[in-house]
């Protein structure tokens, strides 16, 4: 038989066992709290400053000429884990395209926000903004159709938001980029979301 | 019997048998684009290379060859790994792919694409080509049929079919060398009733059917089993579903009956199920008019009207319906008076088509005739049909017009007429009660071809709420029928 | 040692007014086919050539008599001779001569391969550009069955040969034989695999021959002085001469017949030398399709045994077709003039030269105006070496050898002119790359744009 | 007998106090949720009203509005009057508490007092032990396991506690007992308490007595099922405790007779260990009034500390285990509180 040897913590003190010195220590800690700062937002005036790689709300983008971006070509429904997206296409008589979505739905309540519907697009189309304001009045309502999703683009055209290349992999592979360094990749590649407080907040506006 | 070592598997291929076919024997899959076991071999794409060596004058001889056009021949090693068949692949796919758009999102062959395939598992991923890429508008080429010009890496196979399978040969290659581009003759489309098999024969997506166009990506499709009921040839087909409708029809490989191709009429017959004449629901005449009714009540007066006099019953079978339908329904025939149910002809006939390649129409434009004929064997004019007649109509007949004016005629005689059908036409116009059935991709069960070959189906959708399988409904009467004479109702003895 | 020529076809085409069959038949023309049709047995003219040592003309050199032995001795279906007067290698220019000078030397010949191989038929390919010689043939063939030496029952002794003349519609690839015969059969002139020979299954599904048609002019001459004498002619493996076609930087550039022991210094003194003031750069041994000799190869004999396959020098006798190049050829322009014939020439049907005649033709043409970019000399000989591999031929990927007929010249220039290629590139502006991703990661959705 | 100014005064008090005791205790809920804000780095509710002051009305308004569910299986008598058992004894305890200084008026001495009884300290122990009996009983009527547990757990940690509490109260009585001086009167605790020692240490029975103080904070806290020994209540195995199955204003009803009952002991504690309305210097005060006025504020200011103890303990401290609860109140408490009883009774006993 294997004896394993064990080292046993040593026998409390008085002190310790008495718990009022640990009661006391505590008491000091949460007094300090008290006068501490406060880290809480107040949402509908303060709003937190996300990093670039925040998933908030998809978009559908628009090309140079306004029009939607996407070729209807399901990668990010068959990438999608939550199975959120149904698209539909139809023909269009563009001089440079011929198939785009006559339907583009996502199901903002199944999303999952995880971002790989935004990796799997070969287009570019869809990019997830960082607007996280998801308010409806039914479940209906929560399902954007293509007028949303593109009204949310005219809305955050100026954000710098999550593009595929933001991701590791397209990253790497876009020509003309430099090199991704690969640490960046993966700080890119996973949403670091801080805590902001106030006073970092002030001093970001 | 060659037999030969493929990558260290001892084969031995049927004479004849080039080396693609022989490796497939041992599981071996070599690329390829322009190989198609029905056409022609030109080995022109390049893409089945492989090391073989052979004796060559007493010695031992190693060379890159072509698999499709190398016979398989005794004592041969073949080796599909190394390193010169890789880089070989390797090559071809990056020549291939200098014009091919990848516009694989918007491709409707995306998922099936054998470009897309080889890329991913024989390419590599990047291009050393940096020039200017060649540019083709698509163009129309007829029956239907798209050719993505851009798309195409000129592997033949579409010409060959059509000049060396089907006879035609509306298709060529024009221009040279890297200005070739398939095209049809100037004011002579494609016009033949194979031209559907053209995007399933094109390797990549070139050749796309505007029936599929931009309808479902391939990945989300579930292909069934089924068979065409487009004529007694009774062709293989998968039956593609997506979100419960029949997205497009595929040939299945059946050597004995189609080949690898199946024709036009049969291809877009899957149409018909949701057709806007589509019966969806039982009707009861009610004076001149047909008026919706429920199952019950339809079924009610069916069997009151069978009871009354059984013996005048006369039970007709289409040949439309299933060997197991036909069977159920000379049961039924049986239970009611002990005689075999007559049948109504298929009037829908047209000359026989054969092409060069082996490819055969039916004139009869049913599918299961013979069987049909077989457990009714006397047609409806050899009939007795009076006033007091009571007439049960099994057609579900997919096309109108596939009962004759003369059958139609005889119908309009009787006193009763209840048919079961899939469709609004001539012969619901003249029923007095109408029962709607199921289209063969709504249920299961077995079609005999002209050559008497039994080959079942399975259901690809869900039928339309209301209507019912015809031997679900044999049943039923038979079992409503049967209860009535236990019961001592009606005029049964 | 200044060689001399030896005319024996030559000679016989500058006879004055040898086109017409009176003058011909005064020269002792169609002698040869009467002694053939009546003294000998099909099997014995085979049996005669073959012990000449005749070899092909069109590049292969392979022994004609052999060639004639394949075809079936008691053929069920007719059996063809195909000619191939389809002669479009830059730089060759002999039969085009031969043809418009005497065809009746030719047509000799071909009337005895048809007795000697049991063809009723024969099929002249002529290139389609040259109308010339197609109207002189069709006048002789007239004239032959006008005088029953062609046509049914030839010279009273029951044979019968038709002789056809098929114009070309100008195809380079045409030339390949069996891209010949898809193209006599009226198909688009895309080259067979090979097997079936065509000894077996030929043009129109029958067993034919295929000979060049300057192969044919020696036949009558073998039949009238017989195997041994031919065979006594210059290098015993290669008997009898050749017709090289010298062109380019030479002071009289043109047709000159010599034995097959002839080397290229010799031919180019024949010639008159390299043009006054300048100095010999290189020599093209045998039309485009054969990799180029620099001034130090000079002393190489114009014989196949020179270039015997994987030898050292890495090229081929091919058509003969000498072109010199002095000092103030430019080797990019050289190698962009060859790569356009050869673009325009590719016949498509396989992917290896269909795609790598563009990519290779579009870098050459960067390189020559000077928008190279770093690297593209070697991406340039890997697309080669990709499509016609010149050290290992094994390993060749194309259908037909045109794959290898503009990749392995062009390999072998850069190999030799290296410095030229690459201070072509040290000074390009490079060239903005047209496309900036492979489309798939393309991230502007615009796929389809040219 | 009472003089009529002492009644005057006794009745105000009661309603006024009253008032302020219920009052206080929504207030109570406000600045607990307040400070468990603070505590963990938030702001705490700040939103209804300004700054959020309005909070516990919207929380009253939101109580009173909602559904008053009886589920059919409750036993229901029991179940209504639980809540109002609980609310009793915690409305009722006070009214023994001296808040100020005693004054004369019209001659007649008054006690801040709205009772003045002779028994005050049994009166306290006697009302404070009630407290349990809406405990059980709304946890029994639900007729539902989780609040029964909460029920048994309340009850037998009250009755434990019950009684170290009850010793260091001796302790007390002992210190303020004097020949000829009532000391079960809480007035007289008090008065016992205005002295001091070395001229400047007030006479509070805190520093007389330090370990009585203590047991009886400790017990303070588990007599109101305050956290760290909220076990009748523990949500994390009890689902919601003895309150379970109530809601709306019965619900409010438990939530607002634990704030108060927090309040009342906190006044108890002050009563009995601090010096009651006692402060030190209020002897230079010349003025009576100002001197009173003076000592309610002493009082309350004392007794805001203690009930702000109660909510700083509680977002500091987990809470105990049950095992841990019971050793504690038997083991340890019990033992002390017994040993500083019987030690005062001997200090007194060496000193007299």
């Amino acid at each position: 038989m294997a004896t394993i040897n064990v080292q046993r913590p040593e026998r409390l003190t008085l002190a310790e066992r008495l718990y009022l010195p640990a009661i006391l220590n505590g008491l000091r800690l949460t007094w300090r709290h008290i006068w501490g700062e406060r880290v809480t937002l107040q949402y509908p005036e303060e709003e937190r400053q996300f990093k670039r790689v925040y998933r908030g709300v998809h978009r559908l983008n628009k090309d140079d000429k306004g029009r939607v971006k996407c070729v209807a070509c399901e990668m990010c429904a068959a990438s999608c884990p939550a199975h959120c997206i149904t698209i539909k296409a139809t023909e269009v008589e563009w001089p440079e395209r011929d198939k785009i979505p006559k339907i583009f739905e996502i199901d903002e309540l199944k999303c999952i926000f995880c971002g790989y519907c935004v990796e799997a697009c070969p287009e570019d189309a869809i990019h997830m903004t960082r607007h996280y304001h998801l308010i409806a009045r039914s479940r209906e309502d929560m399902i954007f159709g293509l007028d949303k999703l593109l009204a949310i683009y005219d809305e955050t055209k100026e954000q710098e938001v999550l593009r595929g290349v933001d991701f590791g992999m397209t990253h790497a592979r876009i020509p003309g980029k430099e090199a991704a360094n690969p640490d960046e990749v993966q700080k890119l590649a996973y949403p670091v979301v801080g805590v902001v407080t106030k006073a970092e907040t002030q001093r970001a506006q | 019997m060659p037999t030969m070592v493929i990558d260290g598997r001892e084969v031995t291929a049927p004479p004849g048998a080039n080396l693609i076919e022989a490796a497939k024997l041992a599981g071996i899959e070599i690329p390829h684009f322009c190989y198609h076991p029905a056409l022609k071999v030109v080995a022109s794409c390049r893409m089945c290379f492989v090391e073989v060596t052979q004796e060559v004058r007493g010695k031992p001889t190693t060379r890159l060859t072509t698999a499709c056009n190398t016979p398989a021949a005794d004592g041969m090693v073949v080796r599909t790994d190394t390193q010169p068949v890789k880089k070989a692949q390797n090559d071809i796919l990056e020549f291939l792919l200098i014009n091919h758009p990848v516009d694989c999102p918007v491709c409707d062959e995306a998922g099936e694409c054998k470009l897309q395939d080889y890329a991913f598992a024989y390419g590599t991923s990047s291009s050393r080509f940096a020039e200017h890429r060649r540019f083709r508008h698509a163009k129309k080429l007829g029956s239907g049929i798209r050719l993505y010009t851009n798309r195409c890496i000129l592997c033949d196979r579409c010409v060959r079919f059509l000049r060396d399978f089907v006879g035609t040969g509306e298709l060529s290659v024009t221009d040279m060398g890297n200005g070739n581009e398939i095209s049809v003759f100037p004011g002579r489309p494609i016009d033949n009733v194979l031209a559907g098999n053209l995007p399933e024969i094109c390797p990549v997506g070139a050749l796309i059917a505007e029936d599929f166009l931009f309808k479902a990506r391939v990945w989300n499709l579930r292909p069934v089993d089924s068979v065409c009921p487009g004529c007694s040839r009774g062709c293989a087909t998968f039956l593609d579903v997506k979100d419960n409708e029949v997205q497009r029809t595929r040939a299945r490989e059946n050597q004995a009956i189609n080949g690898y191709f199946i024709c036009d009429d049969g291809r877009y017959l899957y149409h018909v199920i949701r057709h806007e004449t589509r019966l969806e629901h039982p009707a009861v005449r009610e004076g001149d008019q047909l008026r919706e009714s429920n199952w019950d009540h339809a079924l009610d007066v069916v069997v009151s009207r069978l009871a009354e006099s059984p013996e005048r019953v006369v039970i007709l079978l289409s040949p439309f319906l299933t060997e197991e339908e036909a069977r159920a329904g000379a049961h039924l025939s049986r239970v009611l008076h002990g005689s075999v149910p007559g049948h109504v002809p298929n009037a829908l006939r047209e000359a026989p088509v054969s092409f060069p390649g082996g490819f055969a129409i039916d004139g009869d434009k049913a599918p299961n005739s013979a069987f049909v004929q077989n457990m009714a064997p006397v047609p409806l004019q050899d009939l007795v049909v009076t006033k007091d007649t009571v007439i049960l109509f099994f057609n579900s007949s997919l096309r109108i017009g596939s009962v004759s004016p003369r059958d139609a005629e005889i119908l309009r005689r009787a006193g009763f007429v209840a048919v079961i059908d899939v469709l609004w036409n001539d012969i619901t116009a003249l029923a007095d009660v109408v029962l709607p059935g199921r289209m063969w991709a709504e249920k299961s069960g077995t079609f005999s071809n002209s050559a008497g070959m039994a080959q079942s189906f399975g259901a690809a959708v869900l039928p339309p709420p209301l209507t019912r399988d015809e031997s679900d409904v044999i049943m039923d009467l038979t079992q409503r029928i049967t209860t009535r004479i236990s019961t001592g109702g009606g005029a049964i003895p | 040692m200044a060689a001399r020529q030896n005319r024996m076809i030559l000679d016989q085409c500058e006879i004055p007014g040898v086109r017409s069959l009176a003058v011909a038949r005064r020269y002792g023309a169609y002698n040869a086919l009467a002694k053939a049709l009546t003294t000998m047995t099909p099997d014995q003219v085979v049996e005669e050539i073959t012990r000449s040592g005749l070899q092909g003309r069109g590049g292969a050199w392979f022994g004609t008599g052999l060639k004639w032995s394949f075809m079936p001795k008691e053929p069920r279906v007719e059996s063809f001779l195909c000619v191939n007067a389809d002669e479009s290698e830059p730089g060759t220019c002999k039969d085009r001569y031969l043809i418009e000078k005497n065809p009746h030397l030719l047509l000799e010949g071909v009337l005895i391969a048809c007795y000697a191989i049991r063809a009723s038929t024969a099929f002249i390919y002529v290139r389609g550009e040259m109308w010339e010689g197609m109207e002189v043939l069709e006048t002789a063939i007239r004239e032959l069955t006008t005088a029953n030496l062609c046509g049914k029952n030839i010279l009273g002794t029951g044979f019968t040969i038709n002789v056809h003349v098929h114009p070309g519609a100008g195809a380079y690839i045409c030339g390949e034989e069996t891209a010949l015969m898809e193209s006599l059969e009226g198909k688009r002139g895309y080259p067979r695999n090979k097997p079936p020979f065509p000894a077996a299954y030929g043009a129109f599904g029958h067993p034919t021959t295929i000979n060049n048609i300057g192969t044919l002019g020696y036949v009558p001459w073998i039949i009238n002085h017989g195997a041994d004498a031919f065979k006594g002619i210059g290098d015993p493996n290669f008997p009898g001469t050749l017709i090289y076609q010298v062109s380019g930087h030479v002071n009289r550039p043109g047709l000159y017949e010599a034995e097959l022991t002839v080397t290229l210094r010799d031919l180019i003194e024949m010639a008159g030398g390299v043009r006054s003031g300048h100095q010999l750069k290189a020599v093209i041994p045998g039309g485009t399709s054969m990799p180029l000799l620099t001034a130090d190869e000079l002393d190489t004999v114009m014989s196949p045994a020179s270039f015997a396959p994987r030898g050292s020098l890495k090229s081929g006798l091919g058509s003969a077709a000498v072109i010199v190049l002095d000092d103030t050829c430019d080797m990019v322009d050289v190698a962009l003039n060859m790569m356009r014939f050869y673009r325009h020439e590719s016949c498509g049907q396989c992917t290896p030269c269909r795609e790598g005649t563009k990519w290779v033709c579009d870098m050459i043409e960067r390189i020559h105006r000077r928008r190279a970019r770093p690297g593209d000399l070697e991406v340039l000989e890997q697309v080669l070496v990709n499509v016609g591999d010149i050290d290992r031929f094994e390993f060749n990927k194309t259908i037909c050898l045109f794959g290898v007929s503009f990749g392995w010249p062009l390999t072998m220039l850069i190999r030799k002119f290296r410095s030229e290629f690459e201070a072509a590139v040290a000074e390009s502006t490079p060239a903005p790359v047209p496309l900036p991703a492979p489309a798939s990661v393309l991230p502007d959705g615009d796929l389809r744009a040219p | 007998m009472i003089s009529q100014e002492q009644l005057i005064v006794s009745l105000v008090l009661g309603l006024v106090l009253m008032l302020a005791m219920t009052a206080g205790a929504g207030v109570f809920t406000f600045f607990e949720r307040k400070i468990a804000g603070w505590t963990q780095g938030r702001y705490g509710p700040n939103r209804a009203g300004p700054k959020g002051y309005l909070q516990f009305l919207a929380d009253g308004i939101k109580f009173a509005l909602k559904e008053d569910v009886i589920q059919d299986y409750v036993v229901k008598p029991v179940y209504v009057i639980a809540p109002g058992l609980m609310m009793i004894p915690a409305l009722v305890l006070y009214a023994a508490l001296p808040i100020g200084k005693p004054f004369v008026w019209n001659g007649n001495e008054v006690h801040l007092q709205i009772v003045q009884a002779n028994v005050g300290v049994l009166y306290l122990l006697a009302v404070a032990s009630i407290a349990v009996y809406g405990i059980v009983f709304g946890a029994w009527a639900s007729n539902s396991r989780y609040p029964f547990f909460g029920g048994v757990r309340a009850s037998a940690q009250m009755i434990s506690y019950e009684l170290a509490m009850g010793l260091s109260i001796i302790s007390v009585v002992l210190l303020t007992s004097e020949p000829g001086i009532n000391a079960l009167s809480i007035s007289n605790i008090v008065a016992g308490q205005t002295g001091y020692w070395f001229g400047f240490i007030p006479r509070w029975n805190l520093f007389a007595n330090p370990v009585a103080f203590f047991v009886f904070l400790v017990c303070m806290f588990a007599e109101t099922n305050r956290l760290p020994f909220d076990l009748a209540e523990a949500e994390q195995e009890l689902v919601g405790g003895y309150h379970t199955e109530y809601s709306a204003m019965k619900f409010a009803s438990f939530m607002l007779s634990e704030y108060v009952n927090m309040i009342t002991m906190s006044m108890v504690m002050v009563t009995l260990f601090v010096g009651g309305w006692h402060f030190p210097g209020i002897e230079a005060i010349r003025s009576q009034a100002i001197q009173v006025l003076l000592s309610i504020g002493a009082f309350g200011i004392k007794v805001l500390f203690f009930c702000f103890l109660f909510l700083w303990v509680r977002w500091t401290l987990p809470r105990f285990r049950y095992d841990q609860l019971m050793h504690l109140g038997w083991k340890a408490l019990l033992p002390v509180a017994l040993a500083s009883a019987l030690g005062t009774a001997i200090a007194i006993a060496l000193r007299v």
